[in-house]
Order: C-alpha cells, then structure tokens, then sequence
C-alpha cells in the first residue's frame, strides 16, 4: 500500500491552444456547465487558430508538454472568416512530419470546437488527455535541460 | 521590469469552493515581477476595484493579473479599472481559474495548483506586455438590412425613423416573407396581410429606405462601421421605372395557363405563370420573369408579355448587376423555413396530398389562397371532415439527420390557432391534436389554447403519433397511442397537419460565411452573449434580428428587430470609433517583403512600401510590409505565416505566447 | 440495490441507449403492433429502467410480446429506442439462465416449423454486426 | 614500442574504455566523428579526416558553465521553523548557484593526428594564457592524447608548411604515438602520461620484433607521399606576426569573399578556431548559463545592443583569416592559427578555403610585380 | 564552355550587362568557386563543369541591389528557385540576365572519396559536354569512375531539364533522371515509429549547426533568420544531442515548406552528410498527395499550398496514420 502511494501517479502535460472566438469559449462554456476534464490542461487564448506558429507546438514539447491541442473554430465558421484554413493545413503538414521523424501519434491533435460546444470541449480533453496518459511522457521532442 | 499586482477573485465560493485562494496569493507572490499580491471575495465588485485601484497607486504598480473568472466575461471590467487608477488598460491579463479550474475540478489541491500556474502564465505575459492604446476609424452612416421579412421591414423602418439611411437587400421578387403567407396571427387572430402590408408599404415609400428585391449580397468586405458589400440585382426582366403593375403580362402568359411553375409563395398548392408577381400586394408591385422556365428565354419563341405589356416595361436583355455600397452596420433576419419532411416517411408527406404542412394549411385557409380560402383536400377537393394535428415533426428529435433537436416554439400556438379558425368556419369538423407537450408561455398564449380546448372542444391527445397510412378509399389512417388512457388508436382521418420543425433559412450559412459572423451547430446565427448581447454577432457591427438567430413568434421578432434596430442607431449615431489596439506589426528590420503575410490576409489590411532602413548601420532601401490598422483585425494569420518573425501581433506577441508556454511547461 | 445498479448499467451497455433521453412523447406505442398485449407499455420502458424496476419489466409480459419490429427504434425521436431496451432485459434473462450463445451453423437443425420467422429475423438482425 | 593487430582493436578501446573515457573517431551514419566510445561502437581510424576535428576533447561545442535556481519555501512549511521568515516572502525565497562540474577523471583522446595535436597547442596559446579558463584547464590536465600517424595524406593536407610532420606523431605534443601499419598499430609512449596510459592498458599488446623498422618504412612512405601533395610547397610570405597593415586593406578580399555564404562550416571543423558565445537557457527554475562554439562568419557574431563592428560579409571573411595567418601568429611568437589539417578545403560548401586565400594573395603579388 | 565565356564576354562589351555570375576555377581540379565576372581577363578562370553544382540563383539577391544588369548563369533546376525567389520579391527580374546553361548532371566529389580515391591531382572527362568516364590522376595512381557514379544523389532525381525561366540558352543537357524522386522518403515512411525516430536521432545527432544548410538554401532567403532572432527567443547557436536540431530542421523545413524547390543544394553542402533533403520532400510529398501535385518555383504566379486553401482540405487528424493498418 505505502509502495504505492510512494510511486507518483504519471500525469501528463497538456497545452491547449484555444481560439478566443470558439473554442476558449467553448471552455468557458464547459466551465459554467460544469463538465469536468483533468487539471493537466492548460489552456493559452490566441485570437485565432491561424495564430498558432508551429514553434509554439515545438516549443512545448521541448519544455516538456506530453501532448499539444489546438483548438479552434470550425471551417467555415472562422471569426476571421479563414484562419482556421491555413492552420488546418500547417497541422496537417506538422503532424505528418512529427509522425516521420518517429514521434507517436496522437501527442499532437487539432480538434474544432465552437462556443457551443462545452460539452464536446470537455468530452475532447477527456480523450486527449487520455490518450496521452496512454503513451506516457514525451521523451522524443523533450530537452533535457528543462527537466533539471 | 514590471512591477505587478496579482488580484486573486474568491468569486463567492464559485472559486474559493475549490482553488484555496490564499494559497494561490502565497505562491504568485514570489513569481518574477510579482510587487504584490491580494485576494477578496468578489474583485469585479466596486469595492474589489477600488482594491485594485489603490494598490496600483500605493504600489506604483506597471502591470495586473487577475485571477477570476473568464477574460471574456470581466476583461473589459479590469481593464477600465486599470484605466480609472492610470494604467493602460493593456497591461492587464486575466487567468481563467473559475470556467477553467474550479468550475471543473473537483480536487482543491488539484485545482489550486493549477490556478497557481494559469496565474504563473499570465504574470509571465504581463512582464512583456506593452501598453497599448486604440486606433479610430470612421463610421458609415447607412445600414444594411439582409432579408425583408417582418423582422427585415421592422428594423429597417426603426433605423430610417431615426433618421439614418437603410437599405434592405431581398433575395426574393417581394419583401414580406414568412409572415406575408400567414392567413391569422396568433393569439389576437389578427389578419396577418392587413397589420403587414401597410409595413411593407411604408418601407416602399420610406425616403430613408432602399429596396434591393430579387437580390442577394455576393461579397462582404470591410469592418464595423466600414463594410464594403457587393450586391448583386439580379435580372428582372422588367424595366422598375416604367412598370406601372397592371399584371397584364401575368394573366397574358401562356404558362400560367399551361400551369406547370409551382407557386412558391403558395407552397406549390398552385400553380403561376413564368412572368409574375408572387402576390397581389407584392412590394415592390413590379414582376418578375423566371428565365429558367420562360419559353422565350428557353427558346427565343413567345415573348407574348413584351408584345402586350403598355408601358413596354419588358426587357429580355436586361442584365444582373452588381452594385457596391458602403455600410456602417448589417443586420442579418433572413428567417427561415420548414424542414424537409422526405426523412419522415411513416407520415406520408410524400405520398399523400391530402397530409400537408402547417404553412400550407395557412395557404389553403387564406382568402387570397389557391383555394380563395375554401378548406379542401387537395386530391379530391372535398372539405375535410377529420382533420388530425401532428406536433413536433422534427422538432426535440435527436437524430441530426431527421430533425432538430430544439423547440420550433411556435408550432403548439399556431396549431391552437388552426383549429379554432377551421371550428369557426365549419363546426362540424372533427379535430385532434397529437402532441407531446403543450407549451404555451407567453402573454395570453395559455388562455388561447385554453379557448380551443375549452370553447371549441378541439380533441387533444397526449402521444405521438406512430404512423400515417394512405387507404384505399381515399382517407388517411392515424395510428398513436394515447398515452395517458393507455390505449393504442386507430383513427381514420381526411387530412393530416404536420407542425414541421423550423429551421434557419439554408441561406444563412454562405452569408455568415461572408460576414465573419458565427452560427451554431442548428445554423441559428450565435449572439454575441446569449442574455447580454442577444441582437449582436459576436462579429462587431453585425446585429440579428428574427428567426435568423433561433425559434421564435411574430411579436417576440417584431421587438427583436427594434431592439437591433436600437443597437444600429447607437453605433451609427457615433462619428468615430474606437479600434483594437492588438493589430499585427512588422518589424521593418527582419522583414523579407515576400508577400507571404498577405496572401494570408483576409483583411487585405498588409501592402507592400519600399523604405529606407538602418539595419544597424547599413542603409538600405527595402521592399518592407505595412499593416493598415484600421483594417488589421488581429487574427494574427500573418504572423505564423511569417517565416523570419518579422510579423508580430501585438497583446498576443511570440514571446509572450512562448512565454505562457514556458510558464504552464514549468 | 447495487445489483439493480448493475442491471441496469448492463441494459444501458447492452442496448446502447440512454433512457434518461426520453421524452415520453409515445411514439413507440403509437408504432407498436403488440400494444394491447403488453402490460408495460413500450414509452414506459424508459421510466422502468430509470426507477430500477428491471425485475418488473423483466417478468412482465411485454418483453416477451415485444416482435422486435423495430417500428419504434426506427422512428424513436429521441434515440431512446425502447425496442432495444426490451430486447436487452431479455437478455439479461437469457445470461441469468447462463444459457451459451449459438453458432450460426448450429441453428438450421434447431429450427423448427413452430419456430416464429420475427424471431430469427430479429436475431440475425441484432448479430449483423 | 608496442603492437597490436588491427584486428584487435576493439579489445584496445575496450581495454582503455575499461580504466578511461575513451574520445575517439567513431562511425555514425556514414561519417566519422570524435566521440565517447562504448561497446557496439565502430571505431575508425582508417578515415583521414574525421569530420569535426578532436577538438571538443578540451573544447567541446556545448558545455555548462553553471546553473542559477530559484527555491522557494511556502509560508506554511516555513512557519513550522520560523515565525519571523514564514511572515517575509523575500526570507523564504533562495537563488542557488551552482558551478558545472570540472573534468577530474583522466581520459584518452585516441587517433588524433599530428595537426590536431598541434591545434591543441594553438588552443593553449589561448586558455591558459592569464586568465585561465579552468574548465579548459581540467580537461588539458586529465586528457591523454595518443596520436596517430597519416598513412595517406590527402591533396587537401598542408600540414607541412606549419612544421607538421604527418609520418612522426612522436615529434607532436602528445602522450602517445601510433602508426597504423598494414594490419598492425605500433604504439610507442613518449611521455610519462602516456607511460602510466600504456603500463594499464599493456596486457593487450602483442610481442613485434620489427616494430621498429616497420614504423621507419611508414615515415619514409608517408614523408614521400606527403612531398608530392600540391599544397606541399605553398608559400607563407607576407603573413605572419607584424603584417596587419599590408593585408588589411587589400583590394583582394574584395574578391576572395563573395562566394562566402556566412555559414559556420569552415569555422566548426576547424581543429583551431576557439571563438564561443556565452549564453542562457531558461529551465524549470532558473536558467544554466551554458557556452558554445561561435562563428566569425555568422552575421550576428560578437552582436552588442548597439550593433555589430563587422557589418559586411567581407568585415567578417576578412577577420577569420587575418586572426588566423596575422593577429595570432603576432600575438603568439609567429605561431600560425592554422595546421594545415585541410578540413575546411574540404568542407565549404562554396569551395572557398585558407589555401585559396593564400594563393590569391600570391597571385596578386606576381600581377602587381609584373606592373 | 568558351561558347558561354564568349557570350558573357560580349554582354559586357555591348552594354547589355556589367557583371556575371558564375564559377571560377579552383586550386583543385574539383573546387569552383561561384564568382563575379567583370573584366575581359577574370574570364580567364572562369569554368563550367560538372563540379559546378552550386545553386547560383540566390546570389542575385545582392547582385540584384548593384547597379546595371547581372548576368548569372544558371542550371535547369535553379531556375525554379529563381523563379520562387521572384514570387517573393527577393530578387530584381529587370536587373537580371539569365543565361540558362545546360547540365548533364553534377558531380560529387565525396562519391569519389568514398570510393576511396584520394590525392587527386587532375581530373578529366567531366567536361560539360561529352559521355566518357571520369579519370581521376593521383598519388596512388590513375582511378576511374563512371561519370553517373560520380553524380550528385539529386541529379538522379532530376526534374527535367528544361528551364523554366530565362533571356537565353547556352549549352545542350542530357537527361539524368533515373530514380524515383520519393522513394527514399517512402522507405523511412515504412519504418515502424521507433525505427524513425532512431533513424532521425542518428543523422541529426551529427548536426553542428553550422548552418550551411540554411545559408545555401534559396528558400531561405530571410534577412535573419528565425533562429539568430532575439525578438521571437527562438535564437539559437548550440547543438546539444536532444531537441535543438529536430526543432532546427523541423522548423527550417516547414519555413520553406511550398516554396522548396526540391533544389538539393542542403544535402550538397551538409559537411555532416545529413540526408536534409528528405525532411523537405516529406512535405513536397505531402503537399502534393493532401493538396496536389505543386512544383514550387514552376509558376511564379501559383499560389504556394500554405498560403491556399480549400473548405475540404484534409483533417490534421487524417494527416497522419495513413501507413496504418
């Protein structure tokens, strides 16, 4: 028994991207309806998904993220009409690659969620984190430097 | 460095319930630029902001985190609270520990360590915020009014009454809408046509009101208070200047006697020629040809409405035209319609003529109607003798691809109202009403369907009903259960009425599309704040009106459109407004000028100047990119586009993002 | 009461459904061709499982006139589909009796001529899959 | 003098890795580069020219300098202990620092050749000059440097115009001196280090009775090769200590730089460029304070806040070989900041090296001599 | 060869340009430098040979500030980079003159190192036009070599030669595309996720950052870098064997992701011998198997992949798995 309490629960790292318009109110909504989802993520409001670099993916992993999501409206019902096209393209395009290069898949998701969508916000970072919890810590994009 | 305040909002218990607050205090207190650091029960309170605000004075604070509930809820609260105490209302942030923390978790620890790193990230962005201030741009004083129903016609006629240009565009022949095929209203009974034409009149005559019917906005650009629209006119064939409305081309058509056009206006229960005006109060009274069924623009043969027409009001070459108009403000009521029923087979839409929607049954009973208001089975013409109401058909239903899965709101009212007025006009007929539950809030709307119940013994029936079969003689077999008898039915019937679900009209989409402007999963048009803002798009300068923006009554859209009518006069009545201040910027100095950034635009708000620079110490003329501010909405689309990191968006910079990132990853 | 608990998270599992979306608007009745014969009616499912009543519904007469028709998971509104809740308390029964399941190449020589057709259509229906 | 057979090598490295750190020419994905080895590795001192040169031996690209920690201690674990610290924020907060470790473990550094140890030298000249770099310093201590003859100089060697003997690493400044002879290494130590190296590690070798005249027929074959190089008998004239004002300003370099792309290449293989920048990585609670190799060639090299002192690619080419062919060499008794290792002749992606400098030097002489 | 001396000399004589741009014999006889041409004699060193791969185009970004007309010489493959670079306004199209010389294929001198061949003294039969073997004189005596064998991996992939923007022609080429352009990116594509990334870790792990890669790029065209800005705290210098190179390359590849020639001139110049090209044509391939097949640099007018979009663009979600079973 005191083994256990010993061993440190694994819980992963998560940042979420969230764009003002939808998907942080999305959040927002999944708060006032008090759908729960787990401490591990956080989330970081830009005004669009199109203003999610991929350095900033790369970025957190480096630190030491285990999983990255972005969030944000669904084509078509962009706030700035096409944002969320160009991002949807860039994600593609950097997920393959970090699939190449032999980073499991699934540490990175894009996922569109409008304003109305609490439960679907919380139903989202359920599986996300989930999934991450399954593949356990991100070794292969981590500096080292932070852990220490 | 800054010197930063931490305001940590107990919110009552919503946030103290579950994140220890004093706790979050502790552990923020010695975070970099951290000078100090409170808590109190409710920060957005007066009493909380004067908090604040002496502690910026006491401290010389440079800039404040607070942790509280959504920055999308009191951002704008703390913000002007900063401004009152000197600071520049930019270097504020919010951490969002109530929507997302203690609304959400259940583990104080859990909970609390999180708030101390949401804190962490937005103290960490606060020590690179900048202070900003707004820009201004002016204000076009002339709205745009998208659809010309009742909800169209009353914010158009309130906006022109308060003295501002308005111009109502209408994809179809004539304004009026929806409420135009209405026979009554209820709960009065009024005559829908004799309280809406007089409306539809004025709005013609209006010297404030422009009138574009039979065309569609094709291309929105632009801002509040700055829109560029781009609407197409499409070919009426007629000349608007010379047609004095006789309706002579009408009756003349070959067409309308070969009768093979279905009416739209009446639901296709009767037929119209190819050049026609959909009704006979249409505004404007001026006709128009339907070049896909015309024969002469078919064939080049006939031309028999050119040939008669007096005023040779006629023309077949006339072509669309697009013209484009500058608007201050746009309101979106372009209503609805009903749901297609092929998805609900077990009620013989399709299969039988005599089982019909509710705005057919409008048609049917008005006088001006296919039938000249006579009641009849459209396949033998008979008068019905028992009629059966179906409610919620696609309505509350669960399944996306048959139905809705809201309350279409009117359909228990209007139901009410036809059976009363068949009982009215032939007490004879026999009537049930198959619903699942009878909602009736609204001003007298309880005593209404008491009335149908009560005075014309109108038979309700608690239970859906399962299935609708055509027999060979001609009538209808209902079968249900009546679930509060327990007894299964059967019943025969000569017409069966289906409350078809509303739904927004198709068109809606492509035009939020265009306007930036969101829509939720059903397409109801989203208001900016569903109790606080409900006639604005959370898209700035955009307001709602009617049924576009979800399910309801012909008073509740009337006051809706005023109440948007209301927020459009208040934006156009100011000369200037104010900009956000959070605009990308390029740094002249990393800047390739390769155009990347604009491609991305959707403002066209990035060109392309050639500049001197001093790249330290070399002199150059550069090919650099320039952001337009006015146009600039901050969407940042330029800035990750942007190989070299020369665009940045400002309140929303790439270190300030790394650094929340950094701060969260700690 | 945790074994009711139990019963009826397995009818939830085993149908698929969630009664807690109906909204008795009765339109399983209305379609049901079995209606008179059934003590518990089909709209009452939901509220059967709701309150914990498995045993009733159980034992009632309903589950065993349901014909799986599947008239009411057709047109259930709601998704609720009662047709399936009852098909699963039947099964309940079925693994109570620990009865082992059934090859399909073992049925031709079960079959007999009293066998009523609904009920191996309605098997082969629900093992489609 | 020692011998092992070649095909015994692996049992050399182990026997070495056993008691040491073993830093040596390995093979990874086709090239060969110093590194740390251990079992499964494929050591290669077949291969000329590693890669990157052995310097990060002593100067290794990256390296900790120390680290800086923020620790703080919550009020109420604080209050248990004291009252008066658990009520000030400022008592309860603690930056600790601390040094990067000091190499304090002897190790090898096996396979270099006669340039690269001369480059040690020239790095010398610079860490141990006053003020002494102690993290240098550590690694000079404790580093056994065992070098390896060059079988085949290569056409880009000019080794021998900076007094570099490629056949006789014994001449060089290290511990111990090797020849790969045939299927045979000859190792004999030279100095008390390389003693202590060989005493340890002497189990391994085998009995060669004509060790000595082997390695003799090696350096005649070597010397012969490297006489016929073409760089063999290139000139030094008009470098070297005191020459800055002649070279300066020349119109030469006006031509000699413009296919250089501002990369970092020539400088990163270098067994003698020793420039680093110094600088900060934020980590969980602080920041480690780390230095790294840095280029002359780069643009944002020696970059201040208030600009740059060499704005020009040409500022910049100019600066790299006038500090190694002229500042240095004044500076350090006319030692050249060049050994004539050839990587760089090698590697530039434009093809622009030391040795075409040199030459264009002496070309424009002969043309204005002819004038 | 001496016809395009011949020309270039003319140009200058009558006015047409005041400088090219081209190769200029080495001290070895594998080494030209790219160089600027202005007087009758500095065409005395001037060579086109197979050694001649460097991409030239990028050279115009300065060039194109000089006053007067530049002539720059250029291979079927650069001009698409050229063309890239007009697209984004990085070079001056009216200051320029593009000769469009003909190519046979480029040689790399590593090819013959790895095939052990070592102090070289002359070498012939790599003239630009002709079909013998390599002959390589040296120390340890005469080696040959075919002149295919000596190629530049990306000549074997070639996308034609045909160039896609030029004043004039000097020169015939042959063909040398006798690979499959994708193939290799398809093998590691096949790989199980672990083999990939141990694979990657490999290679970078021998990165040095020195940035030649970037530098010779032609996509790479920023003023400063990304990664030497201090502004974005994207800056960076080291290389320590975790995260930084995959960050580096990873980024350095999307940056030019749709606007990648697929030029190779990274792989030429890596001094670690990193495969680099592969991370860009990962994307090339992705973008042509998600959006459509698109050449960069092919239309000056295209619109680039990531700067475009269509409302059924692919989900990320489908992006990746695509191998799986």
């Amino acid at each position: 028994m005191s083994m256990n309490e010993e061993k440190k629960e694994y819980r992963p790292l998560i940042v979420a991207f969230c764009c003002n318009w939808c998907s942080y109110a999305g959040a927002d909504l999944a708060g006032s309806s008090r759908l729960s989802y787990p401490a591990d993520v956080k989330i970081i409001r830009v005004p669009c998904s199109g203003r999610v670099n991929p350095m900033f993916i790369l970025r957190a992993f480096e630190r030491g993220a285990d999983g990255v999501i972005i969030c944000g409206c669904h084509p078509g019902d962009c706030h700035y009409s096409t944002g969320n096209y160009y991002a949807r393209r860039r994600m593609a395009l950097l997920f393959s690659m970090l699939e190449y290069i032999g980073v499991e898949n699934g540490r990175t998701r894009v996922e569109w969620c409008s304003a109305a969508e609490g439960a679907k916000f919380s139903k989202t970072m359920n599986e996300f984190c989930e999934k991450i919890q399954s593949l356990g810590e991100n070794v292969r994009l981590g500096d080292l430097r932070c852990k220490n | 460095m800054q010197k930063i305040g931490v305001f940590v909002c107990h919110c009552g218990t919503n946030i103290a319930a579950t994140v220890d607050v004093k706790k979050v205090v502790e552990l923020v207190r010695y975070e970099p630029g951290v000078v100090f650091a409170d808590d109190y029960m409710y920060m957005c309170s007066e009493a909380g902001q004067e908090k604040i605000i002496e502690a910026i004075k006491e401290y010389g604070l440079t800039g404040l985190v607070i942790c509280s509930c959504s920055p999308r809820m009191h951002e704008k609260t703390f913000r002007a609270c900063a401004e009152k105490a000197g600071l520049n209302p930019y270097m504020v942030e919010v951490a969002n520990i109530r929507e997302q923390c203690s609304w959400i978790h259940k583990d104080r620890e859990e909970a609390t360590k999180k708030a101390v790193i949401l804190a962490r990230a937005a103290i960490a962005k606060v020590n690179l915020n900048t202070p900003l201030k707004e820009g201004e741009s002016p204000v076009t004083k002339r709205a745009l009014v998208i659809g010309g129903g009742i909800a169209g016609i009353q914010t158009a006629l309130d906006i022109a009454d308060a003295g501002y240009q308005v111009d109502i565009v209408e994809k179809e022949p004539s304004i009026g809408g929806r409420m135009s095929q209405f026979d009554k209203t209820f709960p009065t009974l009024d005559c829908a046509s004799c309280i809406l034409t007089p409306k539809m009149v004025e709005v013609n005559q209006h010297p404030n009101i422009t009138l574009y019917t039979y065309s569609e906005v094709e291309k929105v650009s632009g801002y509040v208070g700055n829109f560029d629209v781009d609407i197409r006119k499409k070919a009426r064939s007629v000349d608007f200047d010379k047609c004095t409305g006789c309706g002579e081309c009408s009756t003349k058509c070959p067409l309308g006697k070969i009768g093979k056009i279905p009416s739209e206006f009446d639901r296709g229960l009767k037929n119209r020629p190819a050049i026609y005006m959909p009704f006979a109060q249409a505004v404007p009274a001026v006709p128009v040809i339907d070049r896909e069924n015309c024969t002469y623009f078919k064939t080049g043969k006939c031309g028999v409405c050119a040939k008669i027409c007096p005023s040779k009001a006629v023309d077949y070459e006339q072509k669309d035209e697009i013209v484009t108009v500058k608007y201050g403000a746009i309101v979106v009521a372009t209503g609805f319609d009903i749901i297609n029923l092929d998805k609900f087979g077990e009620y013989a839409y399709n299969e039988s003529p005599d089982v019909i929607t509710s705005i057919e049954l409008e048609r049917l009973m008005n006088a001006a109607g296919p039938t000249g208001g006579h009641l009849e089975r459209m396949s033998d013409h008979k008068q019905p003798k028992d009629i059966v109401f179906i409610q919620c058909v696609g309505s509350r239903c669960d399944s996306e691809e048959k139905g809705k899965p809201y309350c279409s709101k009117v359909c228990c009212m209007y139901t009410a109202k036809h059976a009363m007025l068949i009982k009215d006009h032939w007490p004879d007929t026999n009537i049930t009403v198959f619903y699942i539950d009878v909602r009736t809030p609204g001003k007298n709307f309880d005593e209404f369907y008491r009335r149908a119940v009560e005075q014309y013994h109108v038979n309700y029936i608690k239970g859906q009903v399962g299935k609708v079969k055509p027999q060979p003689d001609g009538s209808l077999m209902v079968q249900a259960a009546d679930l509060l008898d327990g007894k299964q039915i059967n019943m025969k019937a000569d017409m069966v009425v289906l409350a078809a679900a509303v739904e927004p009209n198709p068109g809606v989409r492509k035009i939020a599309t265009m306007l930036t402007a969101s829509i939720d999963n059903n397409n109801f048009l989203t208001e900016a704040h569903a109790k606080l803002r409900p006639v604005e798009s959370p898209t700035a300068g955009i307001f709602l009106s009617g049924m576009a923006q979800g399910p309801k009554d012909i008073p509740e859209t009337v006051s809706q459109a005023g109440a948007a009518a209301v927020k459009v006069i208040g934006l156009l009545a100011k000369d200037k407004l104010k900009t956000n201040p959070c605009t990308a910027q390029c740094d002249t100095l990393l800047c390739n000028g390769c155009s990347t950034c604009a491609n991305v635009c959707p403002y066209g708000a990035i060109t392309y100047d050639d500049v001197q620079v001093m790249d330290h110490g070399l002199r150059e003329t550069r090919r650099v990119a320039q952001v337009n501010l006015a146009l600039c909405q901050g969407c940042g689309a330029c800035t990750s586009a942007c190989p070299s990191g020369a665009m940045d968006l400002q309140g929303f910079s790439n270190r300030q993002i790394t650094t929340e990132v950094d701060a969260i990853c700690r | 009461m945790a074994n009711v608990e139990k019963q009826v998270q397995l009818i939830k599992d085993i149908s698929g459904s969630d009664p807690y979306k109906c909204m008795r608007c009765g339109k399983c009745s209305a379609s049901c061709p079995s209606y008179n014969e059934m003590d518990i009616k089909p709209h009452q499912f939901a509220s059967y499982i709701i309150r914990g009543d498995i045993d009733e519904l159980v034992e009632s007469k309903a589950a065993w006139k349901c014909l799986s028709c599947f008239a009411c998971i057709e047109r259930c509104p709601r998704d609720v589909q009662p047709g399936k809740l009852v098909d699963a308390a039947r099964q309940i029964v079925e693994r109570q009796r620990e009865g082992d399941y059934l090859q399909p190449d073992e049925i031709p020589a079960l079959l007999d001529p009293e066998t009523p057709q609904q009920l191996l259509v309605s098997a082969f229906r629900r093992y489609r899959r | 003098m020692y011998s092992i057979s070649k095909n015994n090598l692996d049992s050399l490295y182990q026997a070495i890795a056993g008691s040491y750190d073993l830093f040596m020419p390995i093979k990874t994905a086709g090239q060969t580069n110093y590194g740390f080895w251990k079992d499964g590795d494929e050591g290669d001192i077949d291969t000329l020219k590693t890669v990157r040169s052995g310097k990060d031996a002593f100067f290794p690209q990256v390296e900790q300098l120390y680290k800086v920690s923020r620790e703080f201690i919550p009020a109420d674990v604080a209050s248990g202990e004291d009252a008066e610290k658990a009520a000030d924020t400022a008592l309860r907060t603690k930056l600790n620092i601390t040094p990067g470790k000091l190499v304090d473990q002897d190790f090898v550094i096996f396979g270099m050749r006669p340039c690269d140890v001369r480059a040690i030298e020239v790095m010398d000249n610079v860490f141990l000059a006053d003020p002494v770099d102690s993290y240098y310093r550590s690694r000079r201590e404790h580093g056994i440097v065992v070098a390896l003859a060059c079988h085949e100089p290569e056409e880009s060697c000019f080794c021998t115009i900076f007094g570099v003997d490629p056949a006789d690493p014994s001449k060089a400044k290290a511990d111990v001196a090797t020849w790969l002879v045939g299927d045979r290494l000859y190792w004999k130590p030279i100095s008390e280090k390389g003693e202590a190296l060989t005493a340890k590690i002497s189990s391994v070798f085998e009995d060669a009775a004509d060790a000595e005249s082997k390695v003799e027929e090696e350096k005649a074959y070597i010397e012969n090769i490297a006489k016929q190089l073409p760089n063999a008998e290139l000139s030094l004239e008009g470098w070297g200590a005191g020459k800055t004002d002649e070279r300066f300003d020349s119109k030469v370099w006006d031509k000699v730089y413009k296919g250089c792309l501002g990369c970092g290449t020539c400088t990163f293989v270098c067994p003698t460029c020793q420039c680093y920048d110094i600088k900060d990585y934020t980590t969980k609670d602080g920041i480690q304070r780390y230095r790294c190799w840095d280029s002359c060639m780069y643009s944002d090299f020696t970059l201040m806040a208030g600009g740059q002192n060499r704005q020009t690619q040409l500022q910049r080419f100019r600066q790299r070989f006038m500090h190694k062919l002229v500042y240095y060499p004044t500076n350090n008794d006319g030692m050249f900041m060049c050994v004539g290792c050839g990587r760089c002749v090698e590697k530039c992606p434009q093809s622009l090296n030391i040795v075409k400098v040199i030459k264009a030097f002496a070309n424009e002489k002969e043309v204005s001599a002819d004038v | 060869m001496q016809e395009l001396i011949d020309r270039l000399k003319e140009l200058i004589a009558d006015g047409t340009i005041v400088r090219a741009i081209g190769w200029k014999k080495g001290d070895m006889p594998y080494n030209p430098e790219p160089a600027y041409f202005t007087e009758a004699e500095d065409f005395d060193d001037f060579v086109y040979d197979g050694f001649c791969g460097a991409n030239l185009s990028k050279m115009m970004i300065e060039a194109g500030k000089l006053e007067g007309k530049t002539a720059v010489c250029l291979k079927p493959c650069d001009t698409y980079s050229f063309n890239q670079l007009i697209r984004e306004h990085r070079v001056n199209r009216e200051n320029t003159y593009i000769i469009g010389v003909g190519c046979r294929g480029k040689l790399d001198i590593e090819k013959a190192r790895k095939a052990g061949i070592k102090g070289i003294k002359s070498i012939s039969g790599v003239e630009i036009e002709g079909d013998g073997d390599v002959v390589f004189d040296t120390i340890y005596g005469e080696k040959k070599m075919a002149y295919k064998d000596l190629m530049l991996d990306r000549c074997h992939v070639c996308k034609g030669k045909e160039h896609v923007i030029y004043d004039e022609l000097i020169g015939q080429s042959q063909d040398t595309d006798d690979a499959d352009r994708f193939e290799e990116v398809r093998k590691i594509e096949a790989m199980t996720p672990d083999e990939r990334f141990a694979y990657f870790k490999t290679e970078l792990s021998k990165c040095i950052r020195c940035n030649a890669c970037r530098n010779v790029c032609p996509a790479c065209s920023c003023r400063k870098c990304v990664f030497d800005n201090t502004k974005f705290d994207s800056q960076q210098k080291a290389n320590v064997d975790s995260f930084e190179e995959k960050m580096f390359h990873i980024i350095r590849a999307f940056h030019v992701a749709g606007r990648c020639t697929d030029c190779g001139e990274c792989s030429r110049v890596c001094p670690e011998g990193i495969p680099l090209h592969l991370f860009n044509r990962k994307f090339i391939k992705d973008i042509d198997d998600f959006y459509g097949e698109f050449q960069a640099g092919k239309d000056p007018e295209a619109q680039s992949p990531l700067t475009d979009f269509t409302f059924e663009d692919l989900e990320p979600k489908d992006a990746v798995g695509r191998g799986d079973k």
